[in-house]
């Protein structure tokens, strides 16, 4: 069976799993011919799903809630990653020590679907993010972090397993800076999960597909969870453009599996709940604004995990 | 070419002929009244001061323009028909060659459309080549060759697909007064050989008088024949006969006939 | 030689403004550091430091000309870690893009000089489909393409391409088709020539230098589509994959790297087609 | 289905209705020169509409120009702020002062020959830069806001009317400027009163090109950096939101402003080069 | 002016003059050997086959082209010097209005440049306009004139700020026989009314024998000088002098001299 998956962004160690099942054969063990389809700057994997051009797609539940909201019907069928990865990364010398001390100052900030956890928090902050006085300054931020070292933007956006290591290694010490997780700042929503469509669903033919292909994801997640090199080198295969870097993989690979460690693939129910309480906290322009009813299923997890 | 032998059959007939221009700026009259008979064999000029109509004329001869009023026939027919029965061989003021066929090619042009054979274009083209002294520069490009040559290709390829009715405007205004003289005697070789109908427009009263059988003076605003000359000039002409009294005397006779014409500036 | 001492001229000239560009700005991150650290640096420590450091906000030549070296040389050609092989695949890219715009650009010129009503009411709308950004549309080609089956990333990013170059071989052809002037139109007419001759002998060849001289414009143009397109249809391989990678993991020297190549090859597709050109036209016997 | 049957025979009325057009007098005044690609435009959106319809396409993949159209009368502030960021502010103060900057290239380096022998051939290489390369650099170097985005639009716009300024500076005939010569003029003097203005012809020709290229400019370079408002912004962020028909809106306002500065250019050319024979018919 | 009195005074003077083009072929050698004196208030005509060096002369007069041997002197200065002193007016073939301006703003523009004052220019440019009979069009532009008054322009522009020498090449080549009849008789009125000295190239053998007080031949390949003849003909012409037996004289020497210069085509 031929099932496509569609990344959220290019080929890189945050989406070990799914190559280190491709790579150890447990997609095929599955009977399963997967095609992984890295995304980039101009793909939204809602918009190629919508589109008919991959089966399932790695996102973020905020991005896929809201899509949901939009008339395209999503269903989170399995979530390995169980903790966020996301924060904001402030150089101490703006003065920065708390999340109050955001107020008037430029925060650096991705779009492009990745932006509803950070206007929920800034809501739950109440500061306003249009620019007016008392609230913050937002800057769309690009792909990279110059914001910061450039002193353009007081934080920026960072993850865990990624951008905070570039800032580290463009030769700001950790003592720099300072750091606020959405994790701990209690406004946490989840990263990526694994999406289809919810009348595809509705086949059993291929609900049964998602499980051999949730079940072997899984399979290779705990493979690179405890296998952080070679599942890091595995990546690099995959990747096409030569440019990525056995260094950041690697380290990549480590920040990963910390954020996967605790998840069996099952969506615990709880933090989706929580990510739809983040998300309706927006005050006046909230990301969501009811709760969504069905975009989460633990049919295909169930299955998956059974035998 | 099969009816060369009668003679003096009227070829092209102009009756009241009118020609109306609408531009931006209302109408301009270029042709009013023009009555004409050029018989087979004739050879016609036309002269007089820029704008009265000369190229018009020839224009229309050839289906290039679309009278306004009056009839034009040519060989009995429309002149469009005439046009699609490929009657016409146009030698335009400049040589306008195309640029990127060598001689040869521009002379085979007509030849490939009309559909002729490989072979007899060929033989056309080295025919037309040598008439007009330019073999050996077939495989040139136009601007390897002079002015002259330029415009004796251009003749050439007029001849090429031996049309009865060769319409000339103003083909040696760019060329100087000698090589000017040597084409003029050999237009009338040509002329003589082949018995073709031509029709001649020039600015040179001198070039009128020594090639014609036929003189038309035109004047403008608007465009009108003034006066028409039939030359006593004998058919064999050397150049001298430039300075006969005959010829002076013809050539006074236009001289007036465009003064006229001018009086109204 | 006459004509490259100039270019080498200019292009000296270049280096050095560019390494003195380099040292200045350069220099606010070594006087950063130095305050972070609490030391201080002076001029002469300062320059040295702003020719080597890894995220350059200027690199200086050698730097951009070493990793270039490296990306060209420094492994096979088929490595994925080459330039030589992105250029190629950006390469093949631009060649479809732009084969696939001069198919466009012509058949329009084509029908726009032959009907007045397709020049009426198409080349006011060409023009404006050059005021709407491609890189709006990407995404949505990449879609689209995927639903109607083409799964490849190559179609979608020969569209992209194609939609830049289309348009200067439509502008020139619809100049060139329409150059011969009235008295060469004319000439046919007396010899009673069919439309499709007018056209194949007179306004097709007419056209060609114009032709040409578009080529050089949309050949710069199609690769820069194909680098467009490169990073919305999933920044996998090609020059433009590279930028982007090199911008998002912090190696500004990756992403100067494949700028130039880039420029090199932009470079080598204008003097082909200059070269294709110089041909094209001693066979039509322009004087050299 | 019948939507897009509906919407193809409307297509080929109105392509009927244009052929009529196009062949009766009507075509020769501005009035008809207007109302043919209109109703060419509007068949265009009638199709399009069908298609949607008829073929019920998800409207996060194409809206409807109807649901566009709703999206533009309802958005009509956001558009216009982000209009006044993108071309107001990027766009048009980077054209002009690249179309300035070429302008005084051009002419410092007119009486150099080696200089031009050596920067033409640079500069064209410069023009194929890709855009994307670019920008980001420049984001880097002149910060999130306008200011980089001019930059971009500076160097797009730079080289065309460069390379066409420098071709009309060229274009005065010999013996235009013989005459000069023998009236003793100075450089200026010639530069002035004869070489300018038969640049004319040609400097237009460079700012149209340009004016395009501005556009597109301003717009991508905000994808690799800009404030939370923009054209570029707006279409970069609406496509990750699934608000496809925000992006629409958002391309139809860059077409709309695209037309009109070209349409502009190319009045202020009709006034300015009225002497040139592409101008009189 | 000022030294209109003393005539006969040489004021050009080229002796054993050379000018070889170099080209992508090779040298192409314009001129060789050219001997000639011009005096002031001289008619001097230029006539020869194309290619010649007709023009080639004339520009070098104007320091428009650098002699590559001899000397060439106008009023005992260099060519550049005596152009930097303004000392010519040029009328080239094709008339060369800018489009850019009115008719008046053409013969405007050498009077801006030579710094007249604006009086003065309004003064000079109504002047000439006259002179040439455009009065009235000095508002149009030029594409709105027909080809003889665009003419008739370029030589107003060239006789707005008085300069002692006019250069003429073929002025009138493009102009029909009637209008270049008139202006061969204004251009001779006006050289008797202001004393300039002139140089004249032309195709045309009787308007270089009516105008001329010196007809100079020429033959090419290289360019040099066959025959250099002094005009016995009156300072006053009128039109008709061209049926005179010494105008028809001159006229036949001046035809056997460009003969003798084709003979090696
Ligand atoms: N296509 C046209 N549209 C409008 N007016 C025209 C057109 N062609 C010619 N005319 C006008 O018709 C008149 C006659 O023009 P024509 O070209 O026949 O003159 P001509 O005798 O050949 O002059 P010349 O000696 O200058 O070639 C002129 O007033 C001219 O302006
Ligand atoms: N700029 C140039 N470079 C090279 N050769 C030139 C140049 N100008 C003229 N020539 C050559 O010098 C010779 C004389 O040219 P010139 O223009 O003086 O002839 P002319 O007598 O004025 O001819 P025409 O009657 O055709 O105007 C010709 O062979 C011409 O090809
Ligand atoms: C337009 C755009 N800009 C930034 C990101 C950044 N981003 C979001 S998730 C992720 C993975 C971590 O590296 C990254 C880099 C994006 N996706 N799209
Ligand atoms: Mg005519
Ligand atoms: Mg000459």
């Amino acid at each position: 069976e031929d099932v496509t998956l569609q990344l959220k962004w290019v080929t890189q160690a945050q989406f070990a799993g799914y190559y280190v099942a491709q790579a150890k054969g447990f997609y095929e063990e599955e009977g399963l011919n997967v095609t992984i389809l890295p995304g980039g700057p101009d793909i939204a994997p809602t918009q190629v799903i919508a589109g008919g051009g991959a089966d399932v797609m790695v996102d973020w539940m905020p991005a896929a809630l809201a899509a949901r909201e939009k008339g395209l019907p999503l269903v989170n069928i399995a979530q390995p990653f169980a903790s966020s990865g996301m924060m904001l990364t402030c150089l101490a010398e703006t003065g920065i020590k708390t999340p109050a001390d955001f107020a008037d100052k430029t925060l650096g900030v991705w779009f492009f679907g990745n932006e509803y956890p950070f206007l929920s928090w800034m809501a739950t902050l109440g500061l306003a993010t249009d620019g007016s006085p008392g609230g913050v300054t937002v800057l769309k931020q690009g792909f990279n972090v110059d914001p910061l070292l450039q002193k353009q933007a007081a934080c920026i956006s960072t993850m865990t397993y990624n951008e905070y290591w570039q800032v580290i290694d463009a030769g700001i010490t950790p003592e720099q800076l300072v750091t606020f997780k959405y994790e701990d700042q209690g406004v946490a929503t989840l990263e990526d999960g694994l999406y289809v469509l919810e009348d595809r669903l509705a086949d059993p033919a291929f609900a049964e597909t998602m499980v051999k292909f949730v079940r072997a994801s899984m399979k290779g997640w705990k493979y690179a969870e405890a296998n952080s090199d070679e599942a890091a080198m595995i990546v690099l295969e995959n990747d096409q453009t030569g440019a990525q870097t056995e260094n950041h993989q690697k380290r990549m690979m480590g920040e990963i599996a910390k954020l996967t460690a605790g998840s069996n693939g099952a969506l615990d129910v709880a933090a989706a709940e929580r990510t739809v309480a983040t998300l309706l906290a927006g005050g006046s322009d909230p990301v969501i604004t009811k709760a969504p009813e069905g975009a989460w299923t633990s049919a295909i997890t169930d299955a998956a995990l059974a035998n | 070419m099969k009816d060369t032998l009668n003679a003096h059959q009227p070829v092209i007939e102009a009756k009241g002929l009118q020609l109306v221009f609408q531009t931006a700026d209302g109408p301009v009259q270029a042709l009013k009244d023009v009555d004409l008979t050029i018989n087979r064999g004739d050879f016609v000029s036309f002269i007089g001061p820029s704008g009265c109509g000369k190229t018009t004329f020839l224009r229309a001869i050839a289906a290039l323009e679309h009278p306004t009023g009056g009839t034009l026939t040519v060989n009995g027919m429309t002149p469009d028909e005439a046009r699609r029965k490929r009657a016409y061989g146009y030698v335009f003021q400049a040589a306008g060659l195309y640029p990127w066929r060598t001689i040869s090619g521009n002379i085979r042009l007509p030849l490939e459309i009309m559909g002729f054979s490989k072979a007899e274009q060929d033989q056309r083209v080295d025919r037309v080549l040598d008439l007009v002294e330019l073999s050996g520069f077939g495989k040139k490009f136009p601007w390897q060759l002079s002015g002259g040559m330029q415009q004796r290709a251009s003749i050439a390829r007029a001849l090429a697909f031996d049309a009865d009715i060769l319409l000339m405007d103003e083909p040696f205004g760019a060329l100087d007064e000698i090589v000017r003289d040597r084409l003029n005697e050999e237009v009338l070789k040509l002329w003589a050989r082949t018995g073709k109908t031509i029709g001649f427009v020039t600015h040179s009263i001198p070039e009128a008088v020594y090639l014609s059988t036929k003189i038309v003076v035109m004047s403008p605003r608007p465009g009108r024949i003034t006066d028409i000359i039939d030359s006593p000039l004998p058919k064999d002409r050397p150049l001298d006969i430039r300075d006969s009294r005959e010829f002076i005397e013809i050539a006074h006779r236009v001289r007036e006939g465009l003064r006229a014409g001018h009086q109204d500036d | 030689m006459s004509r490259a001492l100039p270019i080498l001229t200019v292009l000296a000239g270049i280096v050095v403004i560019w390494y003195a560009a380099a040292v200045w700005m350069n220099s606010t991150w070594v006087y950063d550091q130095a305050e972070r650290a609490g030391t201080t640096v002076s001029f002469a420590e300062m320059v040295p430091q702003t020719m080597t450091q890894d995220r350059p906000l200027l690199p200086p030549p050698h730097q951009v000309g070493a990793e270039l070296w490296k990306g060209l040389f420094g492994q096979a050609v088929t490595s994925k870690r080459s330039l030589v092989y992105h250029g190629y695949v950006t390469f093949k890219g631009t060649m479809m893009g732009f084969a696939l715009g001069i198919i466009v650009g012509v058949a329009l010129a084509m029908s726009i000089v032959r009907f007045r009503v397709m020049d009426m009411s198409v080349m006011p709308w060409a023009i404006i489909s050059q005021t709407i950004p491609i890189v709006a549309l990407a995404p949505m080609i990449i879609v689209v393409s995927s639903q109607l089956g083409l799964t490849g990333r190559d179609v979608p990013k020969a569209i992209i391409a194609a939609y830049l170059s289309f348009f200067p071989v439509l502008v020139s052809m619809v100049k060139g088709l329409r150059s011969p002037d009235q008295m060469q139109l004319d000439l046919l007419r007396t010899y009673g020539a069919s439309e499709a001759a007018t056209f194949l002998k007179l306004r097709l060849p007419a056209s060609m230098p114009y032709f040409f001289a578009s080529l050089k414009v949309a050949i710069a143009a199609s690769l820069v589509g194909t680098i467009v397109g490169e990073l919305p249809t999933g920044a996998i391989e090609g020059l433009g994959a590279r930028m982007l990678i090199g911008s998002q993991f912090g190696e500004p020297l990756i992403m100067w790297a494949a700028l130039f190549a880039a420029a090199i090859l932009a470079g080598l597709l204008i003097v082909t087609v200059g070269l294709l050109e110089g041909m094209a036209r001693r066979r039509m016997g322009v004087p050299a | 289905m019948t939507a897009l049957w509906v919407a193809v025979a409307v297509w080929l009325g109105a392509w009927a209705l244009n052929v009529a057009l196009a062949g009766s007098a009507l075509a020769r005044r501005p009035f008809g020169r207007l109302l043919v690609p209109l109703i060419f435009g509007a068949t265009v959106l009638v199709l399009w509409e069908g298609l949607v319809r008829g073929l019920g396409v998800a409207p996060v993949i194409l809206p409807a120009p109807s649901v566009i159209a709703a999206k533009i009368a309802v958005e009509l502030p956001t558009l216009w702020a982000d209009f006044a960021q993108t071309i107001l502010k990027g766009a048009i103060p980077g054209f002009l002062i690249g179309a300035g900057a070429a302008f005084v290239v051009a002419v410092a380096i007119d009486r150099s020959p080696f200089l031009q022998r050596g920067l033409l051939p640079v500069g064209n290489f410069v023009a194929a830069l890709p855009i994307v390369g670019l920008a980001p650099i420049l984001v880097m170097w002149f910060g999130f806001d306008w200011q980089s985005k001019a930059a971009v639009v500076v160097v797009m716009v730079f080289f065309p009317i460069l390379v066409n300024m420098v071709a009309g500076l060229q274009a005065s005939e010999r013996m235009q400027r013989d005459l000069m010569a023998t009236w003793g003029a100075s450089y200026w003097q010639s530069l002035w009163k004869l070489r300018l203005p038969a640049a004319m012809p040609f400097i237009f020709n460079g700012l149209k090109i340009a004016s395009t290229l501005a556009l597109i400019g301003a717009i991508v370079a905000e994808f690799f950096g800009s404030p939370i408002y923009g054209m570029g912004f707006r279409i970069s962020t609406e496509v990750g939101r699934l608000g496809l028909d925000m992006v629409w809106a958002t391309i139809a306002v860059a077409a709309l402003a695209g037309s009109a500065l070209y349409g502009l250019i190319t009045l202020i050319e009709r006034w300015v080069t009225f002497w040139h024979p592409s101008q009189r018919h």
